[in-house]
């Protein structure tokens, strides 16, 4: 990326929104379009084999990547929200009845709130918020007496969009496991800045974006548990995922191809997988040092400016996003002057009004790192703000 | 130095964002109506009071990015004393203005609003405040005669 | 495409599974991936402006090309699979009751099947199939005996995709229209043959994908009517397509956002829309004719050698797919030999086992053509058959 | 010349596939279990009559390709007059036989079968019968001591 800016190199502070793509996985999903492409499953032709083998050994890929027993755990959707729309639509209708509680932290993006209140509402169970503390961080106490005989399900992102918080999904999961219930994590922010491994979290559900971790738009997956999968009935439904139809009766083909109707993403499935490879292919250490540091580095830079806030935990419970406000001037001024200057941030809700409401903001201004960002790009944005109050002020 | 944030975020913008004019509720408002921007969260609510025919008061409420508190407060103070129908033509007037080049001198101190022109993102804030005017023209069953 | 297979070069003829790809669209969304990559919608930043107006800028382009009335009645989604899944719970659910009736063609593939069926399961609705003749034309009259007050919608492919006949959309409609029904039609297939007006054809809804008509894997999307998206509920839901969420309540966006909840697949979008402006830049009249004389070649070709039948109407009701069976031998052994040769094509049942088992075969062999393809491409596949008879027999 | 259509469709296979043996329904079979192939929509089922600890009639119907035909034609030869666990032993034996490369002399005619190898697209086409096999033989509900 050299895009240039209002005349300025561009300092990109938006990968929270979505990360820009390194050449191995264009040139993967490029590869793949010129030389092998094919639809998969149910050719007997040699191309369609070659397509076949590679979204296969993507979706091996990304098993390993997540440490996942088996490939067939992984479903793969067009993105996270669909991940967890599936997941309500399927698991949750069949599983959901009157009184049943799903308890989803306050601090959960509209993804991982809405799709349950449309189960709700139709199941007639009930969504109650867990809370968090006034830096951002969940109330796992509160999660404690909160879980009880009625709770069927706990929805916890593993890294908060708007805040960086990273979420203790280990214990969250040990917890509503003793209490019988499932856990869905929204992996979304998590699988750009942590290894992570769905057995060791002890998770049922894990639900992921391609395009935040360097991968592919248009392209993300479902983790769940085998004996999960083997007992939901189909989300969408159509050709690929059938065992035989007829206009009385169909019958539907086993996991995973039961979730995964139509043709896929196939370009796309390759491109994630690479962008997995690309990550593994790096220290992750030496990253999260870069990016640990860089998150100190704006925290201090930024926070210490008058009239400016920083909002969630301290950067050692955090991932590289700073979400901050400034006395008297809105979030989207900040943006739009940050943006003349040739940085990138988000600005607004993030999607997480309740999130808001609890912290009674409007809304935030957010940077948020990724693995290319440097120092002189944090730089860049704590210039910008000084612009910021001075031409606001 | 030809410098667009300052056109766009002019002295008399910061002025009305800072002290924004006529914020208030209005229990006896005649005509009520609210906007609000999805994309930001943004929400207002304009109200008129008009009585034998005329606007006399208008007043809002709403949390706002200084383009759209500026708004807000500049079209209260524009409406007060029009009829409904010159503040709907005032409304066509602005409406014109965002979207095209004409810069109606009878928009007053909302021309300052125009230089949202060049930065198409931050249209809807300088717009909402208007299109909340107008659905609360059109709000006109309480009005009283 | 160069791609060699087995030693010798490709006659790829499995365009109906999926087609290549033009350099225009590759380019197109590498160019996007590799510049102008950000979110879509929410982003005060210039990049986020670029790539929200790049996508509604392809919104528009399919718009015209499909000659919709506005471009939010055009809805992105990853495939034609989803756009008719869409249809089934959105509109199906919320329209259907007991007793009312879903009329599908027997041609139709299973992705414009099974999601009625699940609907149709959940409230009450039943479906009925619409007969066709031996020729594997529509049987126009049996379908207006069928219409009546208890008809809520006909599903038909615009083309079918295991016999490549054409169907009368226009007149289904007209028929359907007049017995109150709504008319969703299938049209993946037809979009790389023929040129397509949603109001000259008067349909209800027009399901699309992109990659089989030139453009990438992973997108597709859904025409409806305004009206009709006014009124429909959403579908998946998630950021995006929000008003404002508080736990105990959610307020949805207007059309089309409210059908398009997370990061959509933006270059994608994109790509399909460059698919769409390659087709309007060539001389639609002289590729019609270059298809229909290799469909006439492939019919002749294949048709007249000992012991095969070619199923489906005559070539001048058919778009670019010969579709046969062979005396003894099962399209899968066909399938294999001819692979061997170097000729791609598909054995199976093509997702549609109701046509398969009212045509009275297991399977049949199909060649599917594209603009790219050459008579010697036809004669490598005439040959290849000699050579099917001399393996087999 | 090395042709690998030769070695998948050798005179063997094509000659069960003209000529399958014991293709019929069996009413009065002790175990039996079908199995399809959701790619091609192609499906077999095997019957097994298992008097006194040996199986003394086998046979199949079903509609399948040339490798799936000779497959099960073949299949219900051998397994004739095996207990069941021979015949348990001898889909081992087969099944190794596809996944790897061995080639055990026990497996008699269907080592024909182990063309597939170098056609990873129609494994589970010689697989089929087999598989269903296997279920039948665990199907044990039925069977006559
Ligand atoms: C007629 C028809 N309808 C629907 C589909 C499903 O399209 P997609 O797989 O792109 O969702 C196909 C392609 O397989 C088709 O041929
Ligand atoms: C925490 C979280 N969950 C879910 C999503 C939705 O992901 P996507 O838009 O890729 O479906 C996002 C991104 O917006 C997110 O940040």
């Amino acid at each position: 990326m050299a895009t240039r800016v209002h005349g300025r190199p561009l300092a990109y502070l938006d990968n929270a929104a979505t990360t820009h793509r390194p050449r191995a996985v264009l040139d993967a999903m490029d590869g793949f379009s010129r030389t092998s492409n094919a639809n998969v499953h149910r050719g007997v032709h040699r191309l369609s084999q070659v397509a076949t083998d590679a979204f296969e050994a993507a979706r091996e890929t990304v098993r390993i990547s997540i440490g996942a027993s088996e490939a067939a755990e992984v479903v793969f959707t067009k993105g996270c929200t669909e991940a967890i729309n599936l997941v309500a639509q399927s698991w949750g209708t069949a599983n959901l009845r009157e009184g049943d509680e799903v308890l989803l932290s306050t601090m959960e993006h509209h993804a991982n709130i809405v799709p349950w209140q449309v189960v709700a509402k139709a199941t007639g169970a009930r969504i109650r918020p867990i809370p968090i503390h006034d830096d951002g961080t969940l109330d796992l106490s509160a999660l404690d007496t909160m879980l009880g005989p009625k709770t069927r399900l706990v929805g916890i992102a593993h890294v908060s969009n708007s805040l960086g918080t990273i979420n203790p999904v280990e214990e969250v999961a040990r917890l509503a496991r003793s209490a019988g219930a499932k856990v869905l994590v929204d992996g979304a922010q998590a699988l750009a800045h942590l290894p992570v491994d769905v057995r060791a979290l002890g998770v049922d559900f894990y639900a992921m974006s391609g395009h935040k971790m360097y991968g592919p738009m248009g392209v993300g997956g479902l983790y769940a548990r085998r004996e999960l999968l083997e007992e939901m009935p189909p989300y969408q439904t159509g050709g690929g995922m059938i065992r035989t139809v007829t206009f009385e009766e169909t019958t539907y083909a086993g996991v995973p191809d039961r979730f995964e109707p139509g043709t896929p993403n196939v370009a796309g499935v390759i491109g994630w997988a690479a962008a997995f490879e690309f990550l593994a292919g790096l220290d992750r250490k030496a990253v999260q040092h870069h990016e640990d540091d860089l998150l100190a580095l704006a925290s201090e830079l930024i926070g210490s400016q008058p009239g400016v806030h920083v909002l969630g935990p301290i950067p050692s419970s955090r991932a590289a996003v700073v979400s901050f406000v400034m006395d008297g001037i809105h979030p989207h001024d900040i943006g739009t002057v940050l943006d003349q200057e040739g940085v990138a941030i988000r600005a607004g809700h993030h999607c997480c009004m309740p999130l808001m409401a609890r912290l009674g903001v409007s809304g935030t201004a957010r940077a948020s790192l990724a693995l290319y960002n440097t120092g002189e790009e944090v730089h860049a944005l704590a210039k910008g703000l000084a612009r910021v109050r001075e031409v606001m002020t | 130095m030809n410098d667009p944030l300052r056109d766009l975020y002019q002295e008399v913008i910061l002025d009305h964002n800072r002290r924004p004019r006529n914020r208030r509720e209005m229990p006896e408002a005649t005509h009520s109506a609210s906007g609000d921007n999805p994309l930001c969260g943004d929400c207002v609510t304009v109200y008129l009071l008009v009585e034998n025919g005329k606007i006399v008061d208008a007043s809002f409420v709403g949390l706002g990015c200084a383009i759209s508190t500026a708004s807000a407060s500049i079209l209260t103070e524009a409406v007060r004393g029009m009829t409904p129908a010159e503040a709907k033509a005032h409304f066509d007037r602005f409406h014109r203005g965002v979207m095209g080049r004409e810069e109606d001198p009878r928009l007053g101190e909302a021309i300052a609003l125009l230089g949202v022109r060049e930065f198409p993102m931050r249209v809807k804030c300088a717009t909402l405040a208007w299109h909340a005017l107008e659905a609360a023209l059109a709000d006109s069953q309480k009005e009283k005669s």
